[in-house]
């Protein structure tokens, strides 16, 4: 049994959920986890969603529930369950560092995945870590002002919308704060505004202006809007190709404003320091709110990523990047970054997991790989080990946490089980390790 | 396995006995009576050891969302404080806002085996029990947070009757897994979200234009008609304010006679005398306590030191954002729900406020007189982490050494405190009572925090040392139910705990009504809200479902 | 006679190494030395292992060969001095609070970060992160001096509360970002947004940079604190020219996101 | 004792404990540095009237000062370590730091330190900034012509004061000759100034007089004009005029080098005799005789 309690998902192919109606089910594909949407299961077990689901969530379920590879491969080669595992606490066993990365999945999985690391001193890291990151490093210094869902939904009467159109990575944002038209309060939707800076507006976002700005001008044009409504005044004609007057006439709105929201997407903070540009709005949040209500929408949640940060976090105390290889946990965002460990070698054994997409696997060089991953994941055939895993919501239940980091919602299945959970095969993989 | 605990002396106040050697008896996880064939137990001497039930922790931040940003903000806390994995536990970090396993790990080595998590947001229920779950070997339980959610204020604004609001009290405890009620704020956090920075008592909330006495009163009731046995949990308004004696005071009236428990109420007992405008009024709170039998409280003492606190009050913690250190503070409002605050803390022995924060915490601890009226705890970890509760003991315990701790404070502290001239010292029993007996019952946990036959052999054996710090920081024995989990402050085996509920009966008809509120206003369905006792499972603990009173609606 | 430590097995996943700090091996024979642990990737192994040993510790230590992945080389040390003939890893002199470290060739990342006293200097380059805190920490380099007579990468500084950091060649983005007091000259240019969150504290540079919009132009002149400062690196060893100690300096203030009170000091042309 | 003729009387100069400290004080040119320094060392000629003894000690060379300027050492003296920290603080603000481009170091380590820059770091009204170099902490007050840097504090240490010379001469002209030479002799000796105009004191005092409020008076043992009606006349007929030179030092050994080297410059024709001021070892703490310190040459 592990320390970390007992009784981890059901993976006795409980009944596919039923809620709300036949086949109600929450939807694990991105950071919002929808829990309005309907899934149908085929004979052969692909999962159709209809109802409210966006592209998103129609193109995970029939992607993570297609036919494809469904069986163990070493080197390429098909192989028993048993081997597989075999060869990878092997692998596992004889690395001098290894890497336990992607971790796109549940919390059980993440749990599984941790019982592992700290069994074999490896580091730990996330797929989405660097645009986590953006946010983090910001956060750990300086704290944050944030609100979630809901309150948005009822209180938010300006939308400033930083670098993103939101829409393309969590298509039903703007649908589910402003579609129902109702509030609790006296606020109407006609009543809420929103500013996109550095993106185009997207559908269904309320009537919106544009201040046009490069992506890597956002750190200076944030800074000097923060400033600017700390009251400080500037030399500067200009922040990036943004006229002071423009940033002035917007900080006075937002000072305006009765409870309005900065939000963002840090996966689409892609270019240099873009921590600073959240370290601005970190700041200028903190000035606002002594005179007024203002809060942060940090988007993210999309492969699981806050999900298993918040695992981490929870039973260890640390965030990613970090590493159990001293048999103590020890953090270090730069040091153990694993893709600058993996550029500089510094990894000699990498398990990838990725149960809800395929995420991409990064160049490993020459270290083996170990790979639980869906049925499309491109580099099953090169992984020296390869282990297909169910996808929770689809194959299991399971448990993720929301863009907001308060609401967590659980994931039923919606078929018949048709892959084993990440959870078991990591499980067996520590067992395996024991017997090293 | 039949195993007796034999020669020991044993301090088991639920059972009037204080002192006494007595063999005890365990099989199958209970304690049970001497049986007829005691010969074959295995025997354990404790012979000359104190022994004591398995020690409560009635109010402590170990789970849940705001726990969560608190460890995420403190990597420079956690980094002097790892612990490495062993064949039998693994790595984790943490003193102030430690992980769960280290959570888990130091409560079971210092002898606790139950532990509450008091401000559960109901919305976020499920990820505090996905932290519990992985929180070993102690058994948890969680208060859920009501009296700033938007539909609770709404249904008091429209006059919803106290039946109708029972209800709704009744499917939060069911669908949350939850064992208490608890108010943070009455409706402060709430109106924080409308942009206000402080709320009286007896002040309209700016949208809803009820007050919090009005809130107090409609929950206290609802606790009461539940039948739920810990009366309402009251975080109180203004908190950390000085002079907020008067809305302390003001919230024990609002109850009218119906059970309250006041909690971390060092934080809620300081005047506006002296030059600094901030005094003690311990004095004038314990008096109130011990005059209204229908109140219980914990101190939630401050120790010197780094920590963080956490609370559902982003409305105060906002306000303390700027005395934060190291400088940085999360404030989040949530989902029409509730609201949380971190800011980490440091409290300085020389500070003046600091320093009377501390003295008035202990004062109230000597002038309460009622042993099971009143529980010994930090408010891990914004008093100070759960670490300190041997060092607090000692304080209670021996007078000389308290003295000695006060001198080194900061003088003019010393000046405005009584603490040097109260004399009060507690006994074994007393302790006992705090932190083992008083908490199961007001909980109503029945077969917890006692020695008697059919209670779980939840137990800690310690040896007799003078020196009380010692003594209770590594019991020789501790055994959860039944199991040796801990030998000479080490452990020898990782178990995991389960969650204390309550199941109060309430008309179902009121989920339809809740259900189209979800759909109107909130970003889940309410079935999304519910967490069966088989998703508990997946969690990570089992369930044990404790009896409402007898009576009761 | 001093210990010297010569590198015979290059590590392949990097070596953490603390444990060669003079202190630490201070009257250590050669084979006492050998036996001392170190962390290999997950794994527990002796300085034997990796280095040849001779001589015994007596404050001093040398260290020879390309030592670029072995980590935490003079990590909390406090006192003694450290000579690294050849390259240094990451995490060189970390939390040093006393002492002396030279280093030949080139160091890591994270030279010095979070040090509280003492002296490093790097005859060579030296990467990102220098002097600075531990990303997610609040405050970096608490005091003492670090000299790099080559360039230096990004974040250099970051955090930095106290203290001396000099660059002889070029330093990259964010150079001072956050930063709550303390010195940084760089005799070469300072790279994109340098001193963004700063809130005291000079950052120097011999050349002219591209300034963020939240500082503003204060004026020319000649900083007698700033010839104190390049008279001292002078003696440090650090090529200052009469151009860069008797210049005039234009002044920005900012950073104006926070309070205001830090400088940048950019050489009049 | 003769030295070059010229009568040295086998006496004492007798000496007190004072606390001394060293200021160096740069600028953009020498020019400055000295009208700071002039300015500080104004008026501070006796503790008595002065609170306080200054004096410019030397000339320092652009490439020996800390910020690369030409500098110049001043020294002060006062009865106590906190007395001469107040002292500072009242001279470097008003002398030093209102003087165009300076700048003000300690130049004198000590284990004893008066804060001074830490407290007229006040003038920057919040703008001041301090520096920490290579242990040494400045702060940086910003002024109209840029900024004045201060060092933290100074250090001070146990000195001498009152060391002094009396030149007996028979006419002005040969006096102020004897005791001119031996002041440029005397300020070639580190470590001391002479704190009277140019070096040169014509009204040496005793101590206490007839009037009670009166603490110290003239010396009538040595005024030619009181030879016939002073009962305390020390002085022959041939002698027309006696000047006094006071010397303070921070080391015993500096302040008796440069008495020995007066003694020298100063037996001349025209002199008759060398001697010193005492109080028959009953006020200072230090007896300084000449003749021990002539013989050593």
């Amino acid at each position: 049994m592990s320390a970390s309690g007992r009784g981890i998902s059901s993976d006795d192919g409980e009944e596919p959920q039923r809620r709300r109606g036949e086949g109600v089910c929450t939807c694990p594909f991105c950071g919002l986890l929808c829990d309005d949407i309907t899934a149908e299961a085929s004979k052969l077990g692909v999962v159709a969603v209809s109802g409210r689901a966006c592209e998103l969530s129609r193109a995970g379920f029939s992607r993570q529930s297609a036919a494809g590879l469904d069986t163990p491969l070493i080197c390429g080669q098909p192989a028993v369950l048993e081997q597989a595992v075999a060869a990878a606490a092997g692998i596992l066993h004889r690395a001098g560092q290894p890497l336990i990365g992607g971790l796109g999945t549940d919390v059980a999985g993440m749990r599984a995945a941790l019982e592992l690391a700290d069994r074999c001193g490896a580091v730990v890291d996330h797929a989405n870590s660097s645009a986590k990151f953006r946010n983090l490093l910001a956060f750990q210094d300086r704290g944050a002002i944030t609100t979630t869902l809901s309150e948005v939904r009822n209180r938010t009467d300006l939308f400033v919308v930083i670098g993103t159109d939101v829409a393309s990575r969590f298509p039903r944002f703007f649908e589910r704060v402003c579609a129902p038209g109702e509030t609790l309060f006296d606020l109407r939707n006609a009543d809420r505004r929103a500013v996109f800076v550095g993106a185009e507006p997207s559908a269904g976002a309320p009537p919106s202006e544009t201040i046009p700005c490069a992506r890597q001008d956002l750190p200076d044009l944030l800074s000097a809007l923060a400033a600017s409504i700390a009251g400080a005044k500037l030399a500067a004609s200009h922040a990036g190709a943004v006229s002071m007057d423009r940033i002035r006439e917007l900080a006075a709105r937002m000072s305006a404003a009765r409870y309005g929201v900065v939000a963002w997407a840090a996966a689409d903070l892609d270019f240099p320091h873009a921590e600073l540009a959240v370290q601005a709005i970190m700041r200028l949040l903190i000035t606002l709110n002594r005179t007024t209500r203002f809060s942060a929408v940090p988007l993210g949640g999309n492969e699981a990523d806050l999900t298993a940060d918040a695992v981490l976090l929870w039973q260890v105390g640390f965030p990613f990047r970090t590493s159990f290889a001293s048999g103590a946990a020890n953090y270090d965002p730069y040091l153990f970054d694993s893709r600058r460990m993996l550029a500089r070698r510094e990894i000699d054994a990498v398990l990838w997991l990725s149960a809800l997409s395929d995420l991409p696997v990064p160049a490993t060089s020459d270290a083996p790989l170990i790979l639980l991953a869906g049925p499309t994941a491109e580099a099953a055939r090169r992984a020296d080990v390869f282990i297909p895993v169910g996808t929770p919501g689809l194959d299991h239940a399971g448990h993720m946490i929301r863009t907001d980091k308060v609401m967590s919602l659980r994931l039923a299945p919606t078929r018949r089980p048709q892959r084993a959970p990440a959870a078991q095969i990591l499980r067996s993989i520590s067992e395996a390790m024991k017997s090293c | 396995m039949l195993s007796v605990l034999s020669g020991g002396r044993v301090i088991d106040p639920a059972n009037g006995v204080d002192d006494q050697v007595r063999d005890i008896y365990v099989q199958d996880g209970r304690i049970i009576d001497p049986p007829q064939d005691a010969a074959r137990a295995h025997r354990i001497d404790i012979a000359g050891r104190v022994v004591m039930a398995g020690a409560i922790d009635m109010h402590t931040h170990i789970g849940g969302g705001k726990v969560n940003l608190a460890r995420l903000m403190l990597p420079e806390d956690h980094r002097g404080h790892a612990r490495a994995r062993t064949e039998l536990t693994r790595a984790s970090c943490g003193r102030a806002a430690p992980g769960t396993l280290q959570t888990g790990y130091r409560y079971a080595e210092m002898g606790y085996t139950a532990c509450f998590e008091p401000a559960m947001l109901p919305v976020n229920a499920r990820q505090a029990h996905l932290e519990l779950g992985d929180t070993p070997i102690v058994d948890k339980g969680c208060y859920a947070m009501l009296g700033n959610d938007d539909y609770f204020l709404r249904q008091l604004a429209e006059g919803a009757e106290q039946a109708r609001i029972n209800d709704y009290v009744g499917w939060i405890l069911d669908c949350t897994q939850s064992i208490a009620i608890k108010v943070v704020n009455a409706g402060g956090i709430s109106a924080f979200k409308f942009n206000l920075r402080q709320l009286d008592v007896d002040q309209e909330h700016p949208y809803y234009r009820v007050t919090p006495r009005r809130v107090l009163q409609v929950l206290s009731r609802a606790v009461h008609d539940l039948g739920v046995p810990h009366g309402l949990h009251v975080h109180g308004s203004n908190l950390g304010v000085a002079g907020n004696v008067e809305s302390t005071l003001a919230t024990i009236a609002a109850a009218e006679g119906l059970p309250i428990h006041l909690t971390h109420i060092q934080f809620h007992s300081y005047g506006r005398e002296g030059d600094r405008k901030f005094s003690s009024a311990a004095a004038r709170i314990a008096e109130a306590v011990n005059a209204n039998p229908n109140v219980s409280c914990d101190v939630g003492q401050i120790m010197f030191g780094q920590t963080v606190t956490a609370s559902g009050d982003n409305m105060a913690q906002h306000r303390n954002a700027d005395l934060g250190s190291p400088r940085k503070s999360v404030v989040m409002d949530i989902e029409c729900d509730a609201g949380c605050g971190v800011v980490p803390f440091r409290y300085r022995d020389q500070s003046f406020v600091n320093a009377l924060q501390w003295a008035i915490g202990l004062e109230i601890f000597l002038l309460v007189r009622d042993p099971w009226r009143i529980f010994l705890t930090t408010d891990h970890p914004n008093g100070a982490p759960f670490t300190s509760y041997p060092h607090l003991i000692r304080l209670l315990t021996d007078r000389s050494f308290r003295n000695d701790m006060f001198q080194k404070l900061n003088p003019e502290a010393q000046a405005a405190s009584t603490l040097g001239s109260l004399t009060r010292e507690y006994s074994l029993y007393e302790i006992a009572i705090l932190t083992r007996a008083a908490p199961a019952r007001t909980l109503g946990l029945a077969d917890r925090g006692h020695l008697g036959a059919g209670a779980a052999a939840d137990i800690v054996v310690y040896r007799e040392d003078a020196d009380r710090e010692r003594m209770f920081a590594t019991p020789e024995y501790v055994f959860k139910d039944g199991e040796l989990i801990v030998r000479d402050g080490r452990l020898v085996k990782i178990t995991s705990g389960r969650v204390h509920a309550v199941k109060p009966g309430y008309d179902r008809s009121i989920e339809a009504h809740v259900a189209d509120y979800f759909e109107r206003f909130q970003s889940i369905s309410a079935a999304s809200m519910r967490i069966s006792a088989d998703e508990l499972c997946e969690c990570g603990s089992g369930l044990i479902v404790h009896d409402c009173r007898k009576g009761a609606a | 006679m001093s210990l010297t430590l010569t590198l015979k097995n290059a590590p392949e996943v990097p070596l953490e190494a603390e444990a060669i700090s003079p202190e630490r091996l201070e009257g250590m024979s050669a084979s006492q030395a050998a036996g001392v642990a170190v962390l290999y990737g997950n794994r527990q192994a002796q300085l034997g292992d990796f280095f040849g040993i001779e001589g015994t510790g007596d404050g001093e230590l040398r260290v020879v060969g390309d030592c670029g992945r072995v980590k935490r080389i003079g990590a909390a040390m406090s006192r003694g001095r450290l000579l690294v003939e050849g390259h240094a890893g990451m995490h060189l002199g970390v939390g040093m609070s006393g002492g002396a470290i030279l280093v030949k060739g080139d160091a890591g990342d994270s030279v010095g970060m979070e040090m509280l006293g003492g002296l490093v200097v790097v005859e060579g380059n030296a990467g990102h992160l220098l002097g600075s805190t531990i990303r997610g920490g609040r405050v970096g380099m608490r005091g003492g001096e670090i000299i790099v007579h080559g360039s230096v990468g990004n974040e250099t500084g970051s955090g930095m509360r106290r203290g001396l950091i000099a660059v002889g060649g070029d330093a990259g983005d964010f150079t001072g970002v956050n930063m709550l007091a303390g010195t940084i000259v760089v005799l070469g240019h300072l790279g994109w947004r340098s001193g963004a969150g700063l809130k005291r504290g000079s950052i120097v540079s011999g050349r002219p940079a591209e300034i963020l919009p939240t500082f503003r132009y204060a004026c020319a002149y000649r900083p007698v604190m700033l010839r104190l400062v390049l008279a001292h690196l002078r003696q440090r060893g650090l090529p200052v020219s009469d151009a860069q100690l008797r210049g005039r300096y234009r002044r920005w203030s900012g950073d104006a996101v926070e309070t205001n009170r830090g400088e940048i000091l950019l050489l009049e042309q | 004792m003769q030295v070059n003729g010229v009568a040295v009387e086998d006496t004492f100069a007798e000496a007190f404990a004072m606390f001394g400290a060293r200021v160096l004080i740069t600028a953009d040119s020498e020019k400055w540095a000295m009208a700071a320094a002039r300015s500080m060392t104004g008026f501070a000629t006796s503790v008595i009237g002065c609170k306080c003894e200054a004096g410019i000690e030397r000339i320092v060379p652009a490439a020996q000062t800390p910020d690369g300027r030409p500098g110049v050492t001043v020294l002060l003296f006062a009865t106590s370590a906190e007395s001469a920290g107040k002292r500072l603080v009242e001279r470097v603000g008003q002398c030093v730091m209102t003087c165009p481009t300076t700048a003000c170091y300690n130049a004198l380590p000590s284990d004893t330190t008066v804060v001074v820059g830490g407290l007229l770091r006040y003038f920057g009204d919040g703008y001041q900034a301090a520096k920490l170099i290579d242990g040494r902490r400045f702060w940086r007050v910003p002024a109209m012509d840029g900024e004045f840097v201060v060092e933290e504090s100074f250090g001070v240490q146990a000195a001498i004061g009152g060391g002094n010379l009396l030149i007996l001469g028979e006419d002005t002209a040969p006096t102020l000759a004897a005791v001119e030479a031996a002041v440029d002799a005397m300020r070639e000796v580190q470590g001391v100034i002479l704190p009277f105009p140019d070096g040169v004191v014509r009204c040496g005092s005793k101590v206490g007089s007839r009037y009670k409020t009166v603490i110290a008076s003239t010396n009538d043992a040595y005024c030619p004009t009181l030879r016939a009606v002073s009962s305390a006349t020390r002085l022959t007929q041939e002698i027309g005029c006696v000047l006094e030179i006071v010397i303070d030092g921070l080391e015993l050994g500096q302040v008796e080098e440069a008495m020995r080297r007066g003694m020298k410059a100063a037996a001349r024709p025209g002199v008759r005799q060398i001697t010193a001021g005492n109080y028959g070892g009953n006020l200072g703490q230090y007896k300084i005789g000449l003749h021990a310190l002539m013989s050593g040459t």
